[in-house]
């Protein structure tokens, strides 16, 4: 990781795109990184678009909102519409390849296509495509471990949610491998 | 049996709720998973045409409007 | 301590938990919700009360009952909820009932929209209420200043026996950050309180009464009098800020909450530019920190207000300044977030201009 | 020669001269409340609201901790005090204006969540503080300073009964109407006062006694007629009785 | 093939998309008093009250002219309306939090001067909009975002029901509680509106038509088992029916 | 005209039936109600509406509905009342809805007092609202000028399509004096209103609405720039003020309303002991009369600020001085109205201090 | 006829109202007309204290709490 | 009269001193002069003390409570005693003699004692003691004619208040003798 990542993660309402972003900002306070999280709120993301912007960083994080972002994670085609001119020459977009089909990407970054619905389908549960796409990109950005990612799983996942453990953790080591 | 009417669906405002479905009293709507609509649901679709009793009682039910009811005038 | 991922809203209620909050009472609003929501859940716990109320107008006066019994007592809102508590908040500074107010800030006017804004300035340090009265009022600008400031603000209520306003906005409503709620604050456990009516008048051997009227007006008068004694000593005691880069600064920023946060941003883009800029970011926002504009080095030559709003901080800088320093002013409204580009841009221009 | 007092002013009130006009009721509906509080040994742990009206300083008559309320809002003070002090006895005591005109969101909504307070409700069918306007209370056909042609139905509706609207509430315990128009009313009256504040002592949730009430200076009458018309043309639409006793088992008659 | 429609969307609603989420009975709802307005030729001259909730953005829906109010004070602001407007249809469209709890006195009071207005009440036991905080109309037990461990009785009081509480206000004239979980319901329901409507036409005087509908997303089901678990939980509670007709001579049944 | 003795708020009263007002709604509070008491029996003679609003809040959401539907509408209140107002002043504001609002001014805070005071005067020109809007506000100093401008004021809301205060006091209120009601003012008939929800859709051919929600953040900025455009016309347009013995004065008062009035009386007794003093009466409190301070002659060097209340106005003056003048401050509050021998003697102070 | 009991007037309370008056059974009360008090009231006096029956009515109907009455123990 | 007269008319609530104050405005505006009236209002007044200032002048009137009042009209004791030390050095008072009996008044104002309820009593009816001290002022001040103030009683007193014209005008003119 640089001094700090800057990620905008984007979908549809159901799609867990606010979860995903508090995974990653909860592994960086376990790691004592800064970290904020924001997310889009109101009405509008009731069953419509969600998304929310994560900052992580080395050093005390100023302006939260990200406008020019490292990452972009698009888990459907109206978010990569909406957020790809934002992000930076030489940063990297993740696409739900399974609901974005021929778009023309711009040149100046690195586009990694997952098909995450199709590879959750395939493992059994829609419900974890987010959680592929997560372990694809910290495959890519190699900005956590798997290891601190299923951390945070443990915290997350108690209670009768704690059977969902091991089906996450599949998923996060199946998007890792996608972009291996 | 001859249908006594169809229905007319509107598609791309259908919100894939599920509802109307709940109500056919003679069981032909179904949600259509094979395809996702412009608002990025599952629209709903007619299984049996033929069945159609014109009864409107889907559409009276449907909260959006999707759905248009005619009668056959014999 | 170590520190919690905490959502904003949740983390002001966890610290008013901290704080030493008896009850809270409040009425569903966006973008606080999860505050209240919180607080449903833990105060019970902690044997606390949590009413929701029947509108805003009812939580601030149950604020009033509870206060005026001797409670320490929080309520929150967002913008026009807020208005509509302004008769209350001019009885609770109006009888000397201490309590914690927080504003989750969006846009306006009317019902507006739900996204952060900044433009109830006025409504939060002049009051909408009637009369000659103030509240003490703090703007953090990120969560950890934010549990801070709102553990303190218990204490300072009862110190003063005033009300405490809280600006937040959405943005520190909503977002997460990691926050460490131990850090030491300067929270005091309750005092005594022989002014509350708590029924025990048997105990306490007279009564005690919780009152804002005064018929005579020569009463009231002194009344108000002894009561702007108390605002001055605010204004001696509570004046708070951070001087950001000031040293050498040819432009300073004046800017609070969400929008001081944004223009740090800005200024390490134009520092890196060589452009000398700097900020005045008050924390209270009553008193208005006049302290911070007394020894400005000699290389300033403009105040530059930055606010999510269209314009009214800038009153009190104007207030301030007396037309020593060039003033000029930068806002985004109606729930926009500004960028720090743009405050960037604004500066280059300013630059440009001048040349 | 030797006595024993049958009749005295008591310790429930403070010694201030009441603020109410000559013959005013509001000054026998005080004394009630001042009695049994007295009575009930609550003095010394009350706490009272007053509220604003004619009654707004009340707080300097009732010899137990008070707050002043906004006009209006006293049933959410009482909670907010209510639910910090649980132990404690608490009551407002509020005006028609003030209960069912701006105070009624509150009014209900105290009832509603079935608050364990005891409000006393004072009806005199007028705002009388601020110069006799209309209150929701006013009769058809009762002149004020803003019904001057008398309170006409198609422009103002009907009087608004109170008791009869919290009936509906299920939060609400105990609710009876009374008047104190005569010594035997009066009797009446303090015993609705008491069974209100057992209700309360009893954890048994809202209690609320209305008065009807008279105000011989903005109806333009004197005292006596005031109790006459009070007898003669409130009671008939707002009738005495109980409208509500949920006490459980406990009930008197 | 030779047709006739027998059902289609009318011109009572506007063409925008509505915003309710999927299978909220709002837009039910919403239908029915858009064909009410356009069966009775009242969409050119009608002032309809938006309030806040999840019906916020109704000004966009009903094809009329229309006021967005502030949250509760729909009856308020219908009662400017219709008072320099008295030829006009003027309605309000409100939610129970707005209704019932912020917009009590409100609606009480608009209802007792007799305002000659129409409200259409959606009570869905819950705050759809702000994110599924408890409502005054919440069930004992209903668990929400701010009655983590379902509504006490202890803590938060029993349920009110407006349509009862209404009732004893003089000034109502209407007064009908109905469903929209089937179509025989809808097809009653659609009937109270036009009943509701009629009243205001001939100057009768108050209406108000309780809905008794859904929130599939804050009650944390979906749309068909809402419909479901209204008819189990809600209708037990709040019966449906006519709670008041004063309506004169002329009554239907 | 003749002129006709009238009590301060049935003039009010009387004046806002000449300017054209369609429709009154209030509710009680002293020292106002002689103006609703008044309007109960007049409305109804000239066929128009007057509803006794539930409450404040109520009535200001009334007027909401009646001003939207496209008729003159008034209400009225004192200074509590107004502060429950404030949600349904910013929701007018936000939907230009114009109408005219009265505020009899009483001591504060909390339930205060029922004597004359000008300590409102934050609430009335800040707002306490939310977001950022603006309201005009005049403030007149004689029953005479109080019935011209209440009656030239639903012209001006009309025309901006904007609330109008008027800030009274219970002075003005409950004195006499001899009016002349006809006098020519400003009044014209009320315009064509094509944005009015006046329930004519069919006539129209579209629809109207009066809504003050944008849910786009970018919808409500654009919103609030084209009220800021508004807000500035008024600014240019509607600044207010007399200038009173200015030409030679060293001293100016800056006083508004009764104490404006109260003040000429101490001006007198000092020009005649040779002392100079002058005055700028403001008579718009918002648009503040900047322009008034721009051609001061070079005799003056202190302006004295007079309020009933402890400073409010002066911030105002604060805002324009920018650092020319020396300021000081004198005000009563509570309901006490200050004797011109009172500020006599400040000015004797002055003089003597600055000696 | 003795009288059973005697009431006791703080006059400097009352207010003249004449309310307890209408209330004597025996009729012995009534406003002195001769005299004002310190409020400025024509204070309440008994014309004929040999027939009081210490019944309390006047007391409890003065909104004042001007009246003390005694019964005369036998 | 100079070119201002200033008032302070006090009494008993029921003793109709505003009225008394009414009536010199209203004549002051039908001669065209300046004036301006004053009560004292609120709770207090109902049943206690009433006052009002009444201030009448040829040029225009600025501060319009009257603190150094030319005319004391003392209608009770409690009213002379709180206005009567506000009154001009050569300032006039006039007394209701009938209800303050001892008092020793200041050396430098000119003081009228008139026994107003003795002699409405006389003249049958209680309530006009206010037209006779009306009519003892004009009777001293020569502010106004009689029949100024009987044009006001005619347009005061309309309806079935007209019956009591007469009256008022006897208790006028015998006002204006008692000082003659
Ligand atoms: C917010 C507010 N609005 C209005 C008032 C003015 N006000 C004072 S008392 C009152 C009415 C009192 O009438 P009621 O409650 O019937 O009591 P009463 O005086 O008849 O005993 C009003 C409207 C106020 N003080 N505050
Ligand atoms: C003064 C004010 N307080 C609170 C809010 C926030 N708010 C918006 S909608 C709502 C509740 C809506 O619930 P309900 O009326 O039941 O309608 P639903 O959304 O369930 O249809 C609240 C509290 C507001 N906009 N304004
Ligand atoms: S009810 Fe309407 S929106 Fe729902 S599935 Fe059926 S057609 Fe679609
Ligand atoms: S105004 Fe009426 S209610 Fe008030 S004190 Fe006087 S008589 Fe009683
Ligand atoms: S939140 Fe509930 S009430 Fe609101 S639109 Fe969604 S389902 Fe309907
Ligand atoms: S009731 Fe009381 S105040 Fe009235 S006359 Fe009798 S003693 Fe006096």
């Amino acid at each position: 990781m640089n001094d700090s990542e800057r990620l905008v993660i984007a979908g549809f309402g159901g799609q867990g795109v606010m979860l995903m972003g508090q995974i990653l900002a909860q592994a960086a306070t376990n790691e004592n990184l800064e970290t904020v999280w924001i997310p889009s709120y109101g009405p509008e993301s009731r069953g419509g678009t969600a998304n929310c912007f994560v900052t992580i960083s080395k050093t005390e994080i100023n302006a939260p909102v990200v406008t020019q972002s490292d990452t972009l994670i698009a888990m459907n085609q109206p978010s990569l519409e909406k957020f790809e001119s934002k992000v930076k020459t030489g940063g990297r977009v993740l696409v739900n390849a399974s609901l974005v089909k021929d778009h023309t990407f711009r040149e100046d970054i690195e586009v990694f296509n997952i098909p995450v619905n199709d590879i959750a389908l395939e493992l059994g549960n829609l419900k974890v495509a987010n959680m592929i796409m997560l372990g694809a990109y910290i495959g890519a950005s190699k900005v956590f471990k798997p290891e601190a990612l299923e951390t945070v799983f443990k915290q997350k996942f108690t209670g009768n949610k704690a059977k969902l453990l091991d089906l996450n953790k599949q998923a996060l080591l199946r998007g890792m491998k996608e972009v291996s | 049996m001859a249908a006594k009417g169809r229905i007319i669906i509107e598609q791309d405002k259908c919100k894939g709720c599920d509802l109307c479905t709940h109500y056919c009293p003679v069981n032909i709507l179904e949600l259509d998973t094979s395809t996702t609509n412009a608002l990025g649901y599952t629209p709903l679709k007619v299984t049996d045409p033929d069945k159609c009793i014109a009864c409107s009682f889907c559409a009276m039910m449907c909260p959006d409007g999707v759905i248009t009811v005619e009668r056959f005038n014999k | 301590m170590a520190k919690v991922l905490m959502k904003g809203n949740e983390a002001m209620a966890l610290a008013a938990i901290k704080g030493g909050c008896d009850a809270f009472f409040g009425y569903p609003i966006t973008p606080q919700n999860e505050l209240p929501e919180y607080l449903s859940k833990h105060m019970k716990e902690n044997g606390r009360v949590f009413v929701q109320a029947e509108s805003e107008v009812a939580a601030i006066n149950m604020v009033y009952g509870a206060g005026g019994s001797g409670a320490r007592v929080l309520t929150s809102s967002s913008s026009p909820g807020i208005a509509l508590k302004q008769e209350g908040i001019s009885y609770l500074a109006g009888s000397e009932v201490p309590c914690v107010i927080i504003n989750v800030m969006r846009g306006g006017p009317g019902l507006g929209g739900i996204q952060p804004a900044q433009s109830d300035y006025m409504q939060i340090t002049r009051g909408g209420g009637n009369g000659d009265y103030h509240t003490l009022a703090f703007a953090p600008e990120n969560l950890q200043e934010t549990v801070d400031i709102i553990k303190e603000s218990f204490t300072l209520a009862d110190e003063y026996r005033n009300p405490v306003m809280i600006a937040a906005d959405g943005l520190l409503g909503q977002m997460m950050e990691p926050v460490d709620l131990e850090r030491s604050s300067n929270v005091k456990e309750a005092p005594l309180k022989p002014w509350a009516a708590t029924g025990e008048s048997g105990k306490r051997g007279h009564r005690n009464k919780i009152v804002s009227l005064f018929l005579d007006p020569n009463d009231l008068e002194d009344h108000n009098l002894k009561l702007q004694k108390k605002y001055n000593r605010m204004i001696d005691e509570q004046q708070r800020f951070e001087m950001i880069h000031t040293e050498d600064a040819e432009i300073v920023f004046v800017a609070y909450g969400s929008m001081a946060r944004i223009a740090r941003s800005a200024i390490e883009t134009l520092r890196e530019k060589g452009i000398k800029v700097g900020m005045i970011r008050p924390i209270s926002i009553w008193p208005f920190p006049e302290k911070a504009f007394e020894n400005l080095p000699k290389s300033v030559h403009t105040l530059l207000t930055l606010e999510m709003s269209l314009g009214q901080m800038i009153e009190d800088v104007k207030i301030v300044n007396q037309g020593r320093y060039k003033l000029d002013f930068f806002g985004r409204t109606g729930g926009v977030v500004p960028e720090p580009e743009e405050i960037v841009e604004k500066v280059l221009a300013m630059k440009e201009g001048a040349n | 020669m030797d006595t024993t007092t049958v009749y005295k002013p008591g310790k429930g009130l403070t010694d201030r001269k009441l603020s109410y006009c000559p013959g005013c009721t509001h000054g026998i509906i005080h004394k009630l409340v001042g009695e049994v509080l007295e009575e009930k040994n609550l003095i010394d742990n009350a706490i009272g609201v007053a509220s604003v009206g004619c009654s707004v300083m009340s707080y300097e008559f009732f010899n137990c901790d008070m707050h002043q309320a906004a006009h209006g809002r006293a049933p959410a003070v009482a909670t907010g005090a209510k639910r910090v002090r649980e132990d404690k006895t608490v009551f407002t005591y509020q005006g028609d204006g003030d209960l069912a005109s701006i105070g009624l969101a509150e009014i209900v909504h105290a009832a509603h969540r079935g608050e364990n307070i005891t409000v006393i409700f004072v009806n005199n069918a007028i705002y009388g503080m601020t110069g006799g306007q209309m209150a929701p209370t006013t009769l058809i056909g009762q002149k004020t300073t803003t019904s001057p042609f008398g309170r006409e139905k198609a422009q103002a509706g009907e009087p608004l009964r109170i008791s009869e609207l919290l009936a509906t509430v299920p939060g609400a315990t105990y609710l009876e109407r009374v008047s104190v128009h005569d010594p035997k009313h009066v009797k009446k009256a303090k015993k609705a006062i008491e069974k209100a504040f057992e209700v309360q002592e009893k954890k048994q949730g809202f209690s609320l006694i209305e008065f009807i009430s008279t105000c011989p200076v903005q109806w333009g009458i004197q005292p006596y007629e005031a109790t006459r018309w009070a007898v003669d043309n409130m009671i008939p639409y707002f009738p005495l009785g109980v409208f509500k006793d949920a006490r459980g088992g406990e009930t008197d008659e």
